[in-house]
């Protein structure tokens, strides 16, 4: 970044301005814009990330607002609307409880292997069900656990962020209360081998970034 | 599900545990673990509080009933119920003075902890699918702007395409059984184009397998194929009343004479 | 039009209630809306034309404006703010099979000699593949191989992991991993003899250390 006592080449335009700019390349798009690409497209020297306080600002409680999503951003109906959109509304593909839960498992869990998936529902994980999430591109495969075996793990995607309104992992729901209660603590069965440490550090990375 | 909880609720512990011997129906749990979890629900406690020791019992009863009842059980369930044997009597019994591992208690710790994030988890996904989704509560732009001043045109791959790219290179050889292998199949047209020019010599019974072509006795895969097509070409044969064919019994030789004209 | 001075029965919602529906309508519309349109979604007793009216106002100089649409409205990018688009004009196109294909050799088995692109793939990899590959950021030069004919290797590039979203190489799944994730079908046919989880012992760097 440049800074800003220094005089610039090319002058940035005013902040309106800018605030005009970045309103229209959100709305223009369907997808989220980070704001490094904000940032390639407005003129040299502009600020995305100030314009965005204000325009985030002049479209609260109105009929479409800016929703942050990972590190992008993009307008969005209000919640509060959405029985006005039936016409626009997609039927999704109804998922079963298997997928559902295992959503849920990579979401609270990330990063997290398909043994340990298994070990929570006390069922395996069948190939049709992680199939059909990465299908969706809500979930990927993450890094390797550096464990025996080096497994793959599972992680949650941008796009599912952007499907439930979520900026981070986060914000998921009660994401707080069972981290208080220990139920996100990956516990071995007493007496089993102790857990590398390594899983652990896995667990925290996620959630701090 | 939930109806059955709240009707389980209602009953007296007796009636209720009379009533869960009814309802041995395997088929609707997701293993063991959704099957105590379920099993626990008629406790009414706190997870963390639930009597492991009256949830064994439970169980064991369950199992026991769809033994009773004839219904297969997957191996996972039986395992489940020797293990809840297991500690069921190792809570019964007073610790053996310096025993090592594991304490009974925290066995049934751990159990309840394990039946806890389940329950936690499906409230979890719940709630996650409570949430505003987009396209559902919450919608994009519908009409996203493509202005075109300047055509740039940008590959786009995506790690699943480039994974199953790599998975179908690897695999090719998996596919390679769709195309016949030609050097060990002996067709029967090719068994009935011998068989017809050594027929002429088969005057007395004479025993199919004297017929193979030479070579094709050497490997069991071009025995197998080499006799089942001249058995077919036999039959084929036959059919068109050019041989007799008799066997003495089953899987003795299959013998074949000429028909006289 | 019901008349304003009439009382309805269901009380149409305040004016600036109506004002965010519609913006909220036709945001979310893939195509322009029409008056007649706008007073069917809306709750009965609602006057979609005044709302647009204030509507419209309120998006003067705004980076994005209503505009008229025969006669439907739409949103619409502010005319001089045209040359932002840039970037919504990229067109998107799927790599061609041999490309994908000699990019998944590359990552799985860098650093790899063309030779050894072409065994794999098992038919000759042109020069247009290589270069779009290496146009495109996802694969360069490596090493050379000390080989007669000291050829040069491929591997892929930091671009290639940041866009795959990938930490190092060796996160990508192995093909046990691709299967179990229900990503490949096929099996092995009975009768043969090929066992493919061995065939990986080809590729030792990757899948085992």
């Amino acid at each position: 970044m440049s800074d800003p006592t220094e005089p610039s080449l090319f002058a940035a335009p005013p902040m309106a301005e800018q605030e005009r700019m970045v309103e229209a390349v959100l709305f223009a798009s369907a997808e989220p814009v980070t704001l490094a690409e904000l940032t390639q497209r407005l003129p040299e020297g502009s600020d995305p990330a100030e314009a965005l306080v204000t325009l985030r600002r002049r479209y609260e409680g109105r009929g479409v607002n800016i929703v942050k999503v990972g590190n992008a951003y993009a307008f969005r109906t209000a919640a509060d609307l959405g029985h006005l959109m039936h016409k626009e509304s997609v039927e999704t593909r109804k998922l079963s409880r298997a997928a559902i839960e295992t959503l849920a498992i990579v979401a609270y869990h990330q990063p997290v292997t398909r043994a340990e998936i298994e070990e929570i529902r006390g069922v395996a994980v069948s190939r049709g069900t992680v199939d059909q999430l990465i299908e969706l591109d809500w979930i990927r495969f993450g890094r390797r656990r550096m464990t025996p075996g080096r497994p793959v793990t599972f992680v949650v995607t941008d796009h599912f962020l952007d499907h439930f309104g979520l900026e981070t992992t986060r914000d998921l729901p009660g994401l707080k209360e069972l981290r208080a209660a220990g139920l996100l603590d990956s516990r071995p069965l007493p007496g089993a081998d102790a857990t590398p440490d390594e899983e652990l550090d896995g667990q925290t990375e996620l959630f701090e970034d | 599900m939930a109806e059955t909880w709240d009707q389980a609720d209602r009953l007296a512990p007796s009636d209720r545990m009379a009533a869960e011997a009814l309802i041995v129906d395997v088929d609707g749990y997701e293993g063991p673990l959704d099957l105590l979890l379920t099993l626990s629900r008629s406790q009414k406690v706190d997870l963390r509080k639930i009597s492991v020791l009256q949830l064994a019992e439970q169980y064991l009863t369950f199992v026991s009933q769809a033994y009773q009842l004839r219904i297969e059980l997957a191996a996972d369930y039986l395992v489940m119920a020797a293990w809840l044997a297991y500690l069921k009597s190792r809570l019964l019994l007073p610790p053996e003075p310096g025993e090592l591992g594991p304490t009974a208690a925290d066995l049934a710790a751990h159990l309840s902890f394990q039946l806890e994030r389940l329950a936690a988890m499906r409230e979890a996904a719940s709630r996650l699918m409570a949430l505003d989704q987009l396209g559902r509560n919450v919608f994009a732009r519908g009409i996203p702007e493509e202005v075109s001043r300047r055509r740039d045109i940008r590959y786009e791959a995506t790690l699943l395409d480039l994974m199953r790219a790599y998975a179908r290179i690897r695999t090719r050889d998996d596919f390679r059984p769709f195309a016949l292998d030609r050097e060990n199949v002996f067709t029967m047209e090719q068994a009935l184009d011998r068989l017809r020019s050594l027929i002429g010599y088969a005057g007395n019974w004479a025993d199919l397998t004297s017929f193979l072509p030479d070579g094709w006795d050497l490997t069991p895969a071009r025995r197998r194929s080499a006799t089942a097509a001249h058995f077919a070409a036999v039959l084929e044969l036959a059919k068109r009343g050019q041989v007799h064919l008799r066997q003495s019994d089953t899987f003795a030789a299959l013998e074949i004479r000429r028909r006289e004209p």
